[in-house]
């Protein structure tokens, strides 16, 4: 049986369109869990660091209705203890392996790409663009001249596919979609979590320990969902649609829109089978509508 | 980090104990027989809302049965939908997790707290079976909530303290104290449920000199390492792999 | 007894800080409902338009996970009919009056806030500008230079106090605050609905007739509350909270995080006795805390 | 607008009648007898999940024990949740919403299939209380499914047609145009549930000179009028104010 499900993202050959989100999922090589890794459209790991960093303070988390915030940060061993111990962990990382790198300057993001671009598992390079740059604040993803120059920095470390993850903290996200894409992105990720917060009105103050965090879970899925659907009707850039997926429909609705691909974050959480059920229900889908693979469903939603 | 995996659970019996102190039992094929003592589950028994699985310690892993027992206290919107629900319902299960406690010399000094002792029997048991002996230290704020006190006294003396029959100014620590002054030196305390308790022996602990570990709680979101959310303390501790015990000057 | 929940919104004196979120209800002279009117803060109610216009296409609502998209648009009767029939229906309001008026260029704000004015009930005029720009699409909410313009030109012609309603769908939200402060407006109200989508996959097409709309409901109450937060945080000016609020906890929450008053929207329609509950329910909170006035728990939260 | 409130409702009883559907009782002290033939209410018997109430227009107001006797599909979340709900359990409603539909002259023609009924008995208990001649033409796909046959049958002649039994190709208002044939020309035709009926009727209508009316749904989301989300057709018009029956032409 030809597998209905194999994909490409910007040329990339994917087994099937279902990954998980950075920071969410991880392989363990000898441990046993629900999730058959080899079964996944890709892997990718919690972003890493150029140098080591312990994260945000605790509290970290806060739930929300039909959300959830975090704070986490990113807590990373950095660069080097990452490489020291890749071998061991993902040498024998039975689907393609992608890379998430976070850097604090555009020189940052280039070593880190070009490091992590070395080992011939890694299929693309995921460049989270929400780390907040050290002088303005703001993160590469919400900034036109931070976000070229993080992403040119990258495209040129490297010859390996790479993505852009957008933040939706942006006024329209569709040009810095452009921007990634003229700056040498093969592709974008939409979306990263929203920018949220939480209060204990007993205590009187914030509950997570940075004070503010981000907002991920079904609550968002209706915002994910129409930045991607701008991003595929104003730019020709390919786009990886996050946000608040959690059933087959959910990844239905993303692929229709226009996502060439899905990544599934916090539905993990309650249900960590739950990109399982995802790629069953997704050939399942297929096999039911008659449909030949996966790309012919993709960006056919119709305006109304 | 060990083996785990996500179980279609049943409920078998969830009855009312106390006001709001409910008794689960749920038959978990594939976790109730993998657990061991010192590990939890991460579990919903709903859809969307609300979004995340609730961390629960079972008192009780039946092997055999491949059932769970917990009991839990209503707090907000999880366990209140956890007590609506009736035996044959379905819960979404995900276990064993945690580090498991198993101790290997003894004495043994277990002080609990309310529905938080639940994590020490399963360590008791393991204890007496090996033989190393235990002594627990348990209080409540009613007799009812002595969870499974007559199973505890089978296996090694008990200090009891019941807030509505003893008063709220004496703590269950205070026996310890008395029985560490008597010679009693245990391997390794385990503090479960109460902070001022927790407290309490680590100050006794300093004095006497002997390694104590405690139960924490911190909000959850994988309860497998993944999200990173329940870090604790200056090292980056995670509360589902390292813990849900961890040494008591890390937490406190 | 003094009254407890008495409270100002730069410098306008209210009987209490609860208030309907425009475009979510209405007060009709003869008609009884389960809303005392005259226990509310202020009645505002949907945005009007200069010109008669007659919304958006249908279908106008599509339910998410706690959350509600809508692209209502601005069905509006226009100025003139609705200068016509504003004495029998709002001539006898038993509370604050204040409306919201929608342009489509600065000339008609400052036209609507004119006319708007003259009426001795309306104790303030706040600015929707959430419309789309017919040139740019994007909304003076979105936009420093549209939004400068609209409310120099609402302030101009007025003498009442301003509230500028921002939007949620901008990089950062304490500069168009800040913007709005500057060009005259005495407080701001924050937020308007997210920019969000739904797919029915059935048919293949976006649910909505105008296939994008605006998120409203508890879904988006954390990224409303970090907003509100924002502009205390950042800015001297006023600021009204606004979304997903339900319950008295969630008004706690936006008072705690600076916010001067709340406006209830989406949360009416499941309950729409919702005000009158968190009315009653932060007349209790204050008296069990033995605090004096609702002024003094605003922005009281601490970071954490 | 008329004047509309909000009642905190007790289930009497909610029972599966069908496959998917089920009949509720709900004590609702304040709108049951306000109540008038056409109207509906929204009901909602959870929390923050789904986020909206739901439309239901009651099949009977029984307005001395205060009562409202509903049938609903199961569909989605909404009525998912409202099936579980038992006895005692608690439904936030408001209503009494929409126009009152209460005919003046007679004969009338009440045409309906499946659940969408509802609305026609109460018009129907009306009219024949008011002397107004009727005559009731209804579909399901299941026997059980023509619902509250028995009490139609008493109120005036009654067409029938089962899907399962009188196969898929026929329309019960095959039956309409064989009686307006054979002169019954009614002053109104009120058709609720499907939209093919519809189509039949308004084709009817025409040829034969009645005026007809149709029960129509949309999602809503307040259902008194604030938040103009039920919108249908070129005037504006909206279906929790001005519906939930409008003018066949202007629905279809
Ligand atoms: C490893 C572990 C084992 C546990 N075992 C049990 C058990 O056997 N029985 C039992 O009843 N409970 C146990 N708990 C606690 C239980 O997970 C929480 O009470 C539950 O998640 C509350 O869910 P909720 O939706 O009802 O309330 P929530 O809405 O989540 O919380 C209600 C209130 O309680 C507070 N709260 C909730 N969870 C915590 C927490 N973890 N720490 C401190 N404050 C909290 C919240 O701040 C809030 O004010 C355990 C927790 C952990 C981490
Ligand atoms: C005035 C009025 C009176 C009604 N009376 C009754 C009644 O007496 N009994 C009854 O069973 N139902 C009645 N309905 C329909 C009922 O309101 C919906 O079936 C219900 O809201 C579905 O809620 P849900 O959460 O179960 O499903 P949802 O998730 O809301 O919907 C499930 C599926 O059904 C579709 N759907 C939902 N509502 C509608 C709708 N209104 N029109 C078309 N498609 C829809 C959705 O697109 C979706 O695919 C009435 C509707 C109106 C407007
Ligand atoms: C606990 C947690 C940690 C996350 N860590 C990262 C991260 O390290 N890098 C990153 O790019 N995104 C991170 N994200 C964002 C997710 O990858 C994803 O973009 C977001 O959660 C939205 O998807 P979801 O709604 O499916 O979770 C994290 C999200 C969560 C909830
Ligand atoms: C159905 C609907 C109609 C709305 N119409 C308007 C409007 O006319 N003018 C306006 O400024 N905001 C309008 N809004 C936005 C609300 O006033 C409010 O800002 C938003 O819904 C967030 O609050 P909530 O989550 O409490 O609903 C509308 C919202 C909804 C749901
Ligand atoms: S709960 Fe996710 S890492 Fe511990
Ligand atoms: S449902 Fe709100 S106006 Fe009709």
């Amino acid at each position: 049986m030809a597998n209905r499900l194999a994909c490409h993202v910007a040329g990339l050959p994917l087994p099937n369109p279902v990954m998980p989100a950075s920071g969410t999922f991880d392989y363990h090589p000898d441990v046993r869990t629900p999730v058959d890794v080899a079964r996944l459209g890709a892997l990718i790991p919690k972003s890493i660091t150029l140098h080591p960093q312990p994260g945000n303070p605790p509290s970290r988390l806060a739930e929300t209705p039909a959300g959830l915030i975090n704070s986490i940060g990113i807590p990373s061993p950095g660069l080097a203890a990452f490489q020291d111990k890749f071998r061991s962990v993902y040498g024998g990382v039975p689907c393609p392996l992608v890379i998430s790198v976070a850097g604090y300057s555009p020189d940052e993001y280039a070593q880190l790409t070009q490091a992590c671009s070395r080992w011939p598992e890694v299929v693309a390079i995921e460049l989270n663009l929400s780390c907040p740059n050290l002088k303005t604040h703001l993160m590469p993803a919400q900034d036109p001249i931070l976000l070229r120059d993080a992403v040119q920095a990258a495209r040129a470390a490297t010859v390996k596919p790479l993505w852009a993850k957008l933040s939706p903290n942006v006024t329209t996200i569709a040009p810095m979609a452009a921007i990634a894409h003229d700056a040498g992105a093969d592709a974008v990720v939409a979306i990263n979590t929203i920018r949220a917060m939480a209060i204990n009105i007993e205590r009187q103050k914030a509950i997570l320990g940075h004070f503010t965090g981000g907002l991920s879970g079904p609550a968002i899925l209706p915002i994910g969902l129409s930045m991607v659907w701008d991003i595929a009707q104003h730019t020709s850039v390919p786009v990886i649609g996050c946000g608040g997926i959690r059933t087959v429909d959910d990844a239905l609705m993303y692929l229709m829109a226009g996502a060439s691909a899905v990544q599934v974050g916090t539905a993990t959480f309650a249900h960590p089978a739950a990109m399982m059920d995802i790629i069953n229900g997704l050939d399942r889908y297929l096999a039911d509508q008659g449909i030949a693979q996966i790309a012919d469903i993709i960006g056919i939603a119709k305006p109304a | 980090m060990s083996p785990w995996t996500e179980d279609e659970g049943t409920v078998l019996n969830n009855c009312r104990v106390d006001r709001d102190v409910f008794f689960l039992e749920v038959r978990a094929p594939n976790i109730a027989p993998a657990s061991q003592p010192g590990q939890f589950v991460m579990l919903s028994g709903w859809d969307v809302h609300p979004l995340l699985p609730r961390a629960m310690a079972p008192i009780r892993f039946d092997t055999e049965r491949a059932v769970l027992a917990i009991y839990y206290r209503v707090v907000g919107p999880g366990t209140e939908r956890l007590s609506r629900l009736g035996p044959g319902s379905r819960l979404r299960l995900i276990g064993p997790l945690g580090t498991p406690l198993v101790p290997q010399h003894g004495p043994l000094a277990l002080i609990g707290r309310g529905v938080g002792i639940t994590p020490l029997l399963p360590i008791a048991e393991a204890a007496v079976q090996l033989g190393i002996p235990v002594r627990s230290y348990l209080s409540a704020r009613t007799r009812p909530l002595l969870l499974e006190e007559r199973r505890f006294v089978e296996l090694g003396p008990l200090a009891t303290h019941v807030a509505e029959l003893d008063g709220p100014h004496t703590l269950v620590t205070e026996q310890l104290a008395r029985d560490l002054e008597g010679g009693f030196i245990p391997a390794m305390a385990i503090v479960a449920g109460s902070g001022r308790l927790a407290q309490h022996v680590l100050m006794l602990a300093a004095q006497f000199g002997f390694r104590a570990q405690s139960f924490v709680e911190e909000k959850m979101a994988c309860g497998v390492g993944y999200c990173k959310g329940c870090a604790i303390g200056n090292h980056g501790r995670l509360i589902c792999l390292d813990g849900p015990a961890l040494p008591l000057e890390e937490v406190l």
